[in-house]
């Protein structure tokens, strides 16, 4: 009798274990997979004022990336480009030009905090370094090239850039996510015209 | 990938400016932040910037990864973009010609200059490891003064305030093709009353000079011109592996080596080098034989060509009877037809000898043919007579200050210079060597991809050096040094600016810029030194043992004696690796009662002990001993290779790698003499066990087992190409054929006729894919790492060898057998007929290779250890590191395959033949090896796939290799050797 | 509701044959036999009918190795095609092993998890031993005591005849 | 065989037993306190299985480099001790089910701890297969299991795939087969601890989990006795296919001297022999230590010298085989491999196989050995001797000298190697001394009910299943 009833108390475990495991298992992440990686960056840099409101290309900074494996970091003098000119938000301009009307004087040069950051690095000749989001493994060679001047949208890997405050790996970037694109696609072709994109091992692993 | 010769626009205006950039972008000096356990932060930065660094280090599993980009990004620079810039190689006087790839600021890989003559596309061995001297992390970062670290102006006010007007000042340095630098060296010594520039060579070519002296009252050293010779007479000149210019060598030969038209080539050597391996009649002729066989062929050629009594008198007055022995009536046949189109070359550094080989090309009337006088090389300057008067001097004290510079002599002469008497002592080495250790200012200069330069290989060819990468040390360009001292500082750029003002832009693109040069002031040929020569050679045989000193394809004079991948090159002949030793012929080690591996000690003045190898075709009273081993630059390899408990060092006893045997040198009648008569040689009775890549030298079985030839290297002759090839029998395949190549079909083909053997491919295959160096003990036990080996095969009686070599690398087979038996598909087939190895899903079983019938594969058995950072700056970012324990090959240089074909696409044009260029083909000086897309039916491999001598190894098996292979021709009747039959090798 | 058996204990396997036997032939209903070891015929003698487990065991081998084959197929041929050595997408002959190995699996382990179901064995369960011996080298025959017309004196004498060492008469639940 | 099941009867087990002496018989040695032999033979094994966990961990932490294979050898003690140890499994299956199924009654007292040898040899040739790889923590790669590649899943074409399943299966079904066997067994233990003590001891619990409530009941063993058929039935299959799978890991390589057709049965017939040896040498050591020598009689050993015999003859068969097709293929570098093992650099072991496997075993005909204890024993142990070294020939002398002239190269066993292969006899040992005293050697049921066999006790009736 005993005996049943510990048999019973342990089936009786296990199944409540396996739920809580289960539930669990949803917001299951393999090792390797950053998927939502989102870290703080050095510089508050926001996707979806440039690209989003702004209408930057995405391409404008990324220059890389339909000539070379990266897409690439942009360089400051990029950035200088604009913010030469642009030191701050327009809001806090206008506030400034408004004080300098009321207290009649010439209106001082504002300097939003984030910029000055990247002045400071030119200033000071030193790199930033942004911390990396989208990582394959060393053994995995992703080329921008052939994708970029297919056609390949940069939403389709990166996910809505435009809409991101601060950058968030969009997909899992895991391998049957890429095999099974280059395989729809050779069916679906890639904006509208046929692509044949390989799934040879040989295409990402050497 | 589109390559782009200059540096950038901005460069070529104003070079000072983007300097100054890319000072803003190295704040620090970068080295100090390499240093091991620096930041990654700090790597990154000197590694340039961006994603390389991930590749590189193999930290892409750290947690959080930096992305670095410039902060002003100089123009054409693309991170992730391989740049090409045309530079020109210092490894060695040749001047070859050089595209250095550069990747994210970081020079990775050397290729040859195609449109550069001397280059031709080609490098050799030694060129393509020397990108790793620039990594070379004991290369000297400041200089020194005294032994103790120091700073430029410190060191330049000690030095001048030590120089005295009025002492003798000696500028000892190696041959010196630099315009520029020449007139630097000038313009200082200048300063001086009494100053001499002596320029030797560890390698001398002294003696040629000198004959020609005699003979054409000008100190010139020929250029050799193999591409217009159609019959050749080598005495003892290595010049496919280390005479000289090799690469240009090399290639000229094998242009004229294509079947059916074929060059035929006599070879008279003590040993078996190289060369003499590829020559149609091969002759065993001891060193101090050669001058007694020049003249028999000098008698031969005088009595053919019916001319010059004089000379035959004298000889039969001094008793000189033709002997019909070594086939020389056949030589001095063949080159009398020849003649005008025939050469004689002698690697002999004796003065007599010379003039009678000069006598011999006179007679042939080669001067302006095959051998250019009046635009004449300059890679061979040096001046044994001066070397002599020189440490004369330096021994007697007669010396104020001696300045050395890209010599070693301490290491490279017989006796080394003791500079006790001498009141400075100056080196300009990059690294503390030898004698830069006894230096009093150690000066370092830039590796030559850090520096501007130009060098005049050949009269007239100006070959540029342009840095790729800003110097890595505090270290400082010899001619800035020099023009400091002068008192008119002056950067090398604006220096070797000013001095070709119109052709600058072309060389900088080009890398060269071919000029109008002066004939050299040639006297028409002068018999007097002849007759000399003849009266200092005597008829009689000589007797006893002789050494052969000579250098190894891999450490010539020794200045790789730092450079891992050469030593762990195999011999091209003997496959050691890790050592040098004392070659001695098979009749020799029996009189001697020496096997491989026993240590001899062997005493001429000095004495060395080495063990010896066995070496089949050597002339049985030669003994044969590299140079440029034993060298201090070794001692680094101490802790090579994995550490496990069963694991021995990669040097020996004295810590070093080989033994130096410079001190064997002799200096004869003013010359360095390389050949030593009358030694002693005695067993110790100690062994070595040498490292070998290959144990069974022939395609014959032990007798006891069978006995039978295995036809994996297959031979014919001229005239059997002449018949129609027999249809090959076609098989049933069993298979449904599943797998039709739509695309490109990825070959290869191999011509074994062309291939010299010089292993260039090797080392470049080893850079190209981050090859790890396994060390001298994994070696011995059979585990060294190259994708690419070249075996060499004897047949033949031992005094009359045959040698083929056969590069052998993953054949890429269409049934493979290595991938059916693969449990997790880590190696599979690509639809373009590629083996595709995978290194993240292999587990490691080694059925592959078990099962591979080429036994091609390569297994990591350990993590190889890749501790010094600075030396890992030239790993290929584009190639995974391989970890341990997962099997890796030949991938026929797919991340090549893979960018040609981006590019392609990207551009939307086919991909074209010979857009795509393995590593060992490009670095291939014979061009024995054509990559190609076998589907076009009008690439190069699709057409040498239709050749009459194609073949394809194991092909019974039906594995279907990619590889072709075209038989070696061996001049049958013609070369008066019996005609191979066609079973001899095809078993 | 409960119900009486009379259990008859023996001492060799002769013996419980015999009764087992006899007693079958007299109509009397034999609830069930206890035997430290398989006696050979003790079932024909039962009257028990051939076990299922036969069926269990080709029916789910067949199911194994019909999986297999289609995994196989699928994995190799189907869903992602990789050239391997050249050899055909659908290489069956190369699928045959592991084919003929999850078949084995399958039966084996399946057969022995009805043999557990149908017999009632798991870990745990109190077996309910007649005698302690019956597990060594005693032999207990129980016949249920189905109706009046079972007369208790009568069969314990048939049992004695047989040898018996011991004959009692027990209640025992009727839910087994 | 003929002679064991004649109708002359000649007892199975000596000392006419009963069936209640069976159970004291087997017993008695559990329930004693373990004697200093046992004690002895346990330290030694347990020293030596703790070496090869050494040799391994070091292996495993520095790398396959430690072993002495190279790049032309990359297989050499690893997959000859794989070979060896699942050859010895066979034949604890041969007779618990082959012989099963061909009513030989003598096996009840050696199939038991046969099927346990079986269940702790497989256990050392699993271990093989994962840690000669480069990267064991990967090693389940060689699975199919679901994943984020594409799925990527295995290739079912490799004989090693095959292998992964043929051994995993095996051992699972030979487990099965033996614990099935032994339920009744632990019912009997279970009852007679019963006795002992008020409250249950430990070991009394677990037999009690362990027997599954077993009451003897013959509605049960009506059931039992079918599945043990099926099993058996099984089995017999299984036990060939896995050495067949185990020989085309050979047999479908290029390689000249693994290319071979007569691969699988010579590999079968090969298994067999070593197991039987490995029996015979458990069993002798067995009957004297645990005085077991009225089950486990001179006829017991009789009958297995006899199928050494016979799978000797076949093993020497299959050597000679190999040389004729490799002279009558007409194909060079097969018949260099030959030539290579009779008088290659390996010679000294093709020759100790030689005569371990076919020579000395040639004793056997005569029955005054078979039945001289001493000698039999010898004969067992060089036949295991012979039988590792059977597989270190077939895998080195192939593999050292292959097609190419250039890539040939010899090999030699690391310190490391040598421990490994220590190591996993330590562990069978221990697994097997351990068994010894924890659980019944001797199939208690299936003794009983063979004891009447050649006993005047009741009548000769053949029995029928």
């Amino acid at each position: 009798m005993r005996s049943r009833i510990l048999t019973i108390v342990l089936a009786v475990g296990l199944t409540f274990s396996l739920v809580l495991l289960a539930s669990r298992l949803t917001a299951f992440h393999l090792p390797g997979n950053h998927q939502g990686y989102e870290p703080v960056q050095p510089i508050a840099y926001s996707h979806r004022l440039h690209a989003g409101e702004l209408q930057i290309q995405c391409q404008y900074c990324h220059f890389g990336a339909d000539k070379s494996r990266h897409a690439g970091v942009p360089p400051a003098s990029v950035c200088m480009n604009c913010h030469k000119f642009v030191t701050a938000p327009l809001g806090a301009l206008r506030a400034e030009d408004e004080l300098a009307e009321k207290e009649k004087r010439a209106p001082r040069p504002v300097v939003s905090a984030e910029l000055r950051k990247l002045y400071d690095a030119i200033d000071r000749a030193q790199p930033i370094a942004w911390t990396r989001i989208h990582s394959l493994p060393d053994f995995a060679y992703f080329d921008h090239r052939p994708h970029v001047n297919a056609g390949v949208a940069c939403q389709q890997c990166h996910g809505p850039v435009e809409s991101m405050e601060r950058v968030r790996q969009a997909s899992d970037l895991s391998m049957g996510w890429c095999v099974n694109c280059h395989r729809d696609s050779s069916r679906t072709g890639v904006a509208g015209r046929p692509v044949s994109p390989s799934i040879n091992c040989s295409t990402c692993h050497f | 990938m589109e390559t782009q010769y200059w540096r950038s626009l901005a460069e070529r205006e104003n070079p000072s400016e983007l300097a100054r950039a890319a000072e803003a972008e190295f704040s620090e000096n970068p080295l100090q932040q390499i240093e091991p356990g620096s930041s990654r932060r700090g790597f990154l930065k000197a590694a340039g910037f961006a994603f390389a660094g991930a590749a590189l280090t193999g930290c892409s599993r750290a947690p959080v990864e930096k992305a670095m980009p410039y902060l002003v990004q100089p123009e054409n620079t693309v991170a992730g973009r391989a740049q090409y810039y045309a530079s020109t190689c210092g490894a060695c006087p040749a001047g070859c010609g050089l595209l250095a790839k550069v990747r994210d600021g970081r020079p990775i890989k050397l290729e040859g200059n195609p449109d550069q003559a001397i280059s031709g596309g080609a490098t050799c061995a030694v060129g393509q490891a020397s990108i790793l001297g620039l990594y070379d992390s004991l290369r000297l970062k400041q200089p020194l003064a005294g032994g103790k670290p120091s700073t430029w102006a410190e060191v330049d006010r000690e030095i001048l305030a030590r120089l005295r007007a009025d002492g003798a000042v000696r500028y000892l340095s190696g041959t010196i093709t630099s315009p520029t630098k020449q007139a630097a060296i000038d313009r200082f010594l200048g300063q001086f009353r009494n100053a001499r520039h002596v320029m030797y060579d560890a390698l001398s070519a002294s003696a040629i000079l000198d004959a020609h002296q005699q003979t054409h009252g000008a100190r010139v050293l020929p250029h050799y011109r193999f591409d217009k010779a159609g019959a050749i007479a080598s005495f003892d000149a290595d010049f496919l592996g280390t005479w000289i210019s090799p690469v240009e060598f090399a290639r000229d030969y094998s242009a004229r080596r294509r079947p059916p038209e074929m060059s035929w080539h006599a070879q008279f050597e003590g040993r078996m080098s190289l060369t003499g391996s590829k020559a149609d009649r091969r002759v065993r002729t001891a060193p101090d034989e050669i001058r007694e066989r020049l003249a028999q062929l000098a008698i031969r050629i005088a009595k053919l060509s019916g001319a010059d009594d004089r000379f035959l008198s004298s000889a039969s007055a001094r008793g000189w009877q033709t002997t019909n022995d070594d086939g020389l009536p056949h030589v001095a046949e063949r080159l009398w037809e020849a003649r005008g189109r025939s050469l004689v070359v002698c690697g002999a550094n004796a003065v007599h000898t010379q003039v009678l080989v000069n006598y011999i090309n006179h007679l042939l009337g080669n001067y302006g043919a095959t051998l250019d006088v009046e635009h004449p090389s300059r890679q061979r300057q040096g001046d044994d007579r001066a070397l002599a008067n020189l440490l004369d001097e330096i021994k007697t004290g007669r010396v104020a200050a001696l300045f050395i510079d890209g010599v070693n002599p301490v290491a490279e002469l017989p006796e080394a210079p003791g500079f006790d008497h001498v009141g400075l002592v100056v080196s300009f080495a990059g690294s503390l060597d030898e004698s830069a250790e006894r230096a009093h200012y150690v000066c370092p200069d830039h590796h030559f991809l850090e520096s501007w330069a130009g060098a005049e290989p050949v009269a007239g060819l100006i070959s540029l050096t342009q840095p790729v990468i800003r110097p890595l040390g505090a270290t400082r360009a010899v001619v800035e040094t020099l023009a400091a001292w002068t008192g008119q500082p002056v950067n090398a750029y604006d220096l070797l600016r000013q001095r070709y003002p119109a052709q600058w832009d072309r060389a900088v693109e080009a890398g060269y810029v071919a000029m109008e040069a002066p004939r050299a002031p040639v006297k028409p040929f002068s018999m007097a030194p002849v007759e000399l020569a003849l009266a200092a050679t005597s008829p009689e045989p000589a007797a006893g043992y002789t050494l052969a000193l000579y250098p190894s394809v891999a450490m010539l004079e020794g200045r790789q004696a730092y450079n891992p991948w050469l030593h762990e090159l195999p011999d091209p002949i003997t496959k050691v690796t890790w050592d040098n030793y004392a070659s001695v012929s098979p009749a020799a080690a029996t009189s001697l009662g020496v096997s491989d591996g026993d240590v001899v000690r062997i005493e001429a003045g000095a004495a060395v002990e080495l063990p010896v190898v066995v070496q089949p075709g050597q002339h049985d009273r030669v003994i044969a001993v590299a140079l440029g081993y034993g060298r201090k630059a070794s001692e680094r390899f101490a802790n090579l290779g994995p550490r496990w408990i069963d694991h021995r060092p990669s040097v020996n006893d004295q810590g070093r790698v080989g033994e130096n045997a410079a001190p064997l040198l002799a200096f004869e009648q003013g010359s360095l003499r390389y050949d030593r008569a009358g030694i002693r040689i005695a067993k110790t009775g100690r062994r070595i066990e040498l490292a070998l890549t290959q144990t069974h030298h022939t395609l014959t079985v032990p007798q006891q087992l069978g006995g039978e030839v295995r036809p994996i290297v297959q031979e014919t002759t001229t005239a059997e190409l002449g018949k129609p090839p027999e249809p090959s029998e076609q098989r049933e395949e069993l298979w449904p054929e599943d797998h039709p190549y739509k695309g490109h079909r990825w070959g290869m083909a191999v011509d074994l006729n062309a291939c010299t053997g010089c292993s260039a491919c090797v080392v470049a295959c080893q850079v190209e894919n981050n090859t790890p160096v396994v060390g001298k003990d994994e070696v011995r036990r059979r585990r060294e790492m190259h994708w690419i080996r070249i075996d060499r095969y004897y047949s033949g009686p031992s005094e009359n060898v045959e040698v083929a070599h056969q590069p052998m690398m993953c054949q890429q087979c269409d049934h493979a057998p290595c991938e059916t038996v693969c449990p997790t598909l880590a190696t599979v087939h690509s639809d373009e007929g590629l083996n595709q190895q995978i290194y993240n899903r292999c587990v490691g079983t080694r059925y592959c290779a078990n099962n591979c019938p080429y036994k091609t594969r390569r297994f990591n058995w350990f993590n190889y250890p890749r501790e010094d950072r600075l030396a890992n700056l030239v790993l290929n970012p584009d190639v995974t590191v391989r970890t341990r324990g997962v099997m890796e090959k030949c991938t026929f240089c797919v991340q090549r395959i893979q960018e040609a074909k981006i590019e392609a696409k990207v551009l939307g044009t086919p991909v074209k033949d010979g857009d795509i260029r393995t590593a060992c083909e490009q670095a291939c000086p014979a061009g024995a090896i054509v990559f190609g897309d076998l589907n076009d039916p009008n690439s190069r491999v699709a057409r040498l796939a239709r050749d009459a001598r194609q073949y394809r190894v194991l092909e019974d098996l039906n594995v279907g290799p990619a590889v072709r292979y075209l038989k070696i021709v061996r001049d049958g009747g013609q070369a008066g050797r019996p005609v191979p039959q066609g079973d001899k090798k095809n078993g | 509701m409960n119900r009486r058996v009379l259990i008859g204990i023996f001492d060799n396997e002769d013996a419980i044959l015999d009764v087992t036997d006899a007693a079958r032939r007299r109509g009397l209903k034999i609830v069930d036999v206890f035997a430290p070891y398989a006696v050979h015929g003790l079932d024909r003698a039962m009257g028990l009918q051939r076990s299922k487990l036969p069926w269990v065991c080709f029916l789910l081998g067949l199911t194994g190795a019909a999986f297999k084959v289609w995994f196989e197929y699928w994995t190799t041929a189907s869903d992602w095609p990789i050239n391997v050595g050249g050899k055909p997408w659908n290489s069956l002959p190369a699928f045959v092993p592991i084919t003929f190995e999850v078949m084995v699996l399958f039966a084996g382990i399946s057969t022995v998890l009805a043999f557990f179901g149908m017999s009632r064995l798991w870990p745990g369960r109190k077996p309910m031993l007649l005698d302690a011996r019956v597990t060594n080298d005693r032999f207990a025959l129980v016949l249920e005591e189905d109706n009046a017309a079972f007369d208790v004196e009568e069969v314990e004498r048939f049992l004695r005849d047989h040898h018996a060492l011991r004959v009692e008469e027990r209640e025992q639940e009727a839910a087994r | 065989m003929a002679e064991v099941c004649s109708p002359l009867r000649i007892p199975l087990i000596a000392g006419h037993k009963k069936a209640a002496t069976v159970t004291e018989d087997v017993c008695r040695p559990m329930l004693r306190p373990p004697s200093g032999l046992w004690w002895a033979g346990f330290t030694l094994a347990f020293s030596l299985m703790l070496l090869g966990v050494a040799a391994v961990s070091y292996q495993i932490a520095t790398g396959v480099g430690t072993w002495g294979l190279n790049t032309t050898v990359g297989w050499a003690f690893d997959i000859t001790n794989f070979v060896f140890w699942v050859g010895i499994g066979h034949a604890g299956t041969l007779i618990s089910a082959i012989l099963f199924l061909f009513r030989q009654k003598w096996r009840t007292s050696v199939n038991r701890s046969a099927e346990a040898m079986t269940l702790f040899a497989v256990m050392c040739a699993g271990i093989f297969p994962v840690i000669h790889t480069g990267r064991p923590w990967l090693a389940y790669w060689l699975f199919p299991y679901p994943n984020f590649r594409g799925p990527l899943w295995i290739n079912f074409r490799s004989p090693l795939a095959w292998d992964c399943f043929a051994i995993s299966t095996y051992f699972l079904i030979s487990a099965t087969f033996w614990y099935v066997g032994l339920i009744p067994d632990l019912a009997t233990i279970r009852d007679r601890l019963a006795g002992e003590s008020a409250r249950p001891t430990l070991r009394q619990r677990l037999f009690a989990v362990f027997s599954l409530g077993w009451s003897g009941s013959y509605r049960v063993w009506h059931h039992y006795e079918v599945l043990y058929l099926l099993l058996a039935g099984l089995a017999t299959p299984l036990v060939i296919s896995v050495h067949t799978i185990v020989s085309w890991d050979f047999a479908t390589a290029v390689i000249p001297g693994w290319h071979a057709t007569i691969f699988p049965p010579y590999f079968v017939a090969g298994a067999i022999f070593s197991g039987i040896g490995m029996v015979l040498t458990l069993m002798i050591v067995a009957r004297k230590v645990m005085n077991l020598e009225d089950y486990i009689t001179l006829r017991h050993v009789d009958a297995m010298c006899k199928l050494l015999l016979l799978t000797s003859s076949i093993v020497a068969l299959a050597y000679g085989t190999e040389f004729f097709t490799a002279f009558y293929s007409g194909n060079p570098y097969e018949q260099f491999v030959f030539r290579n093992r009779a008088l290659g650099p390996f010679a000294w072991a093709y020759w100790i196989m030689v005569s371990c496997n076919v020579l000395a075993p040639q004793l056997l005909w005569f029955r005054g050995v078979r039945r001289r204890i001493g000698i039999v024993f010898a004969l067992s142990l060089l036949i295991n001797v012979g039988m590792w070294f059977e597989r270190f020939v077939i895998i080195v002398t192939s593999l050292h000298r292959d097609f190419l002239p250039s890539s040939w190269a010899s090999y030699r066993p690391t310190i490391v190697e040598v421990s490994t292969l220590a190591g996993s006899f330590g562990l069978f040992f221990t697994c097997f001394l351990i068994f010894c005293r924890i659980l019944p050697v001797i199939a208690m049921g299936e003794v009983k009910a063979v004891l009447h066999v050649g006993q005047a006790s009741r009548p000769v009736q053949e029995t029928t299943v």
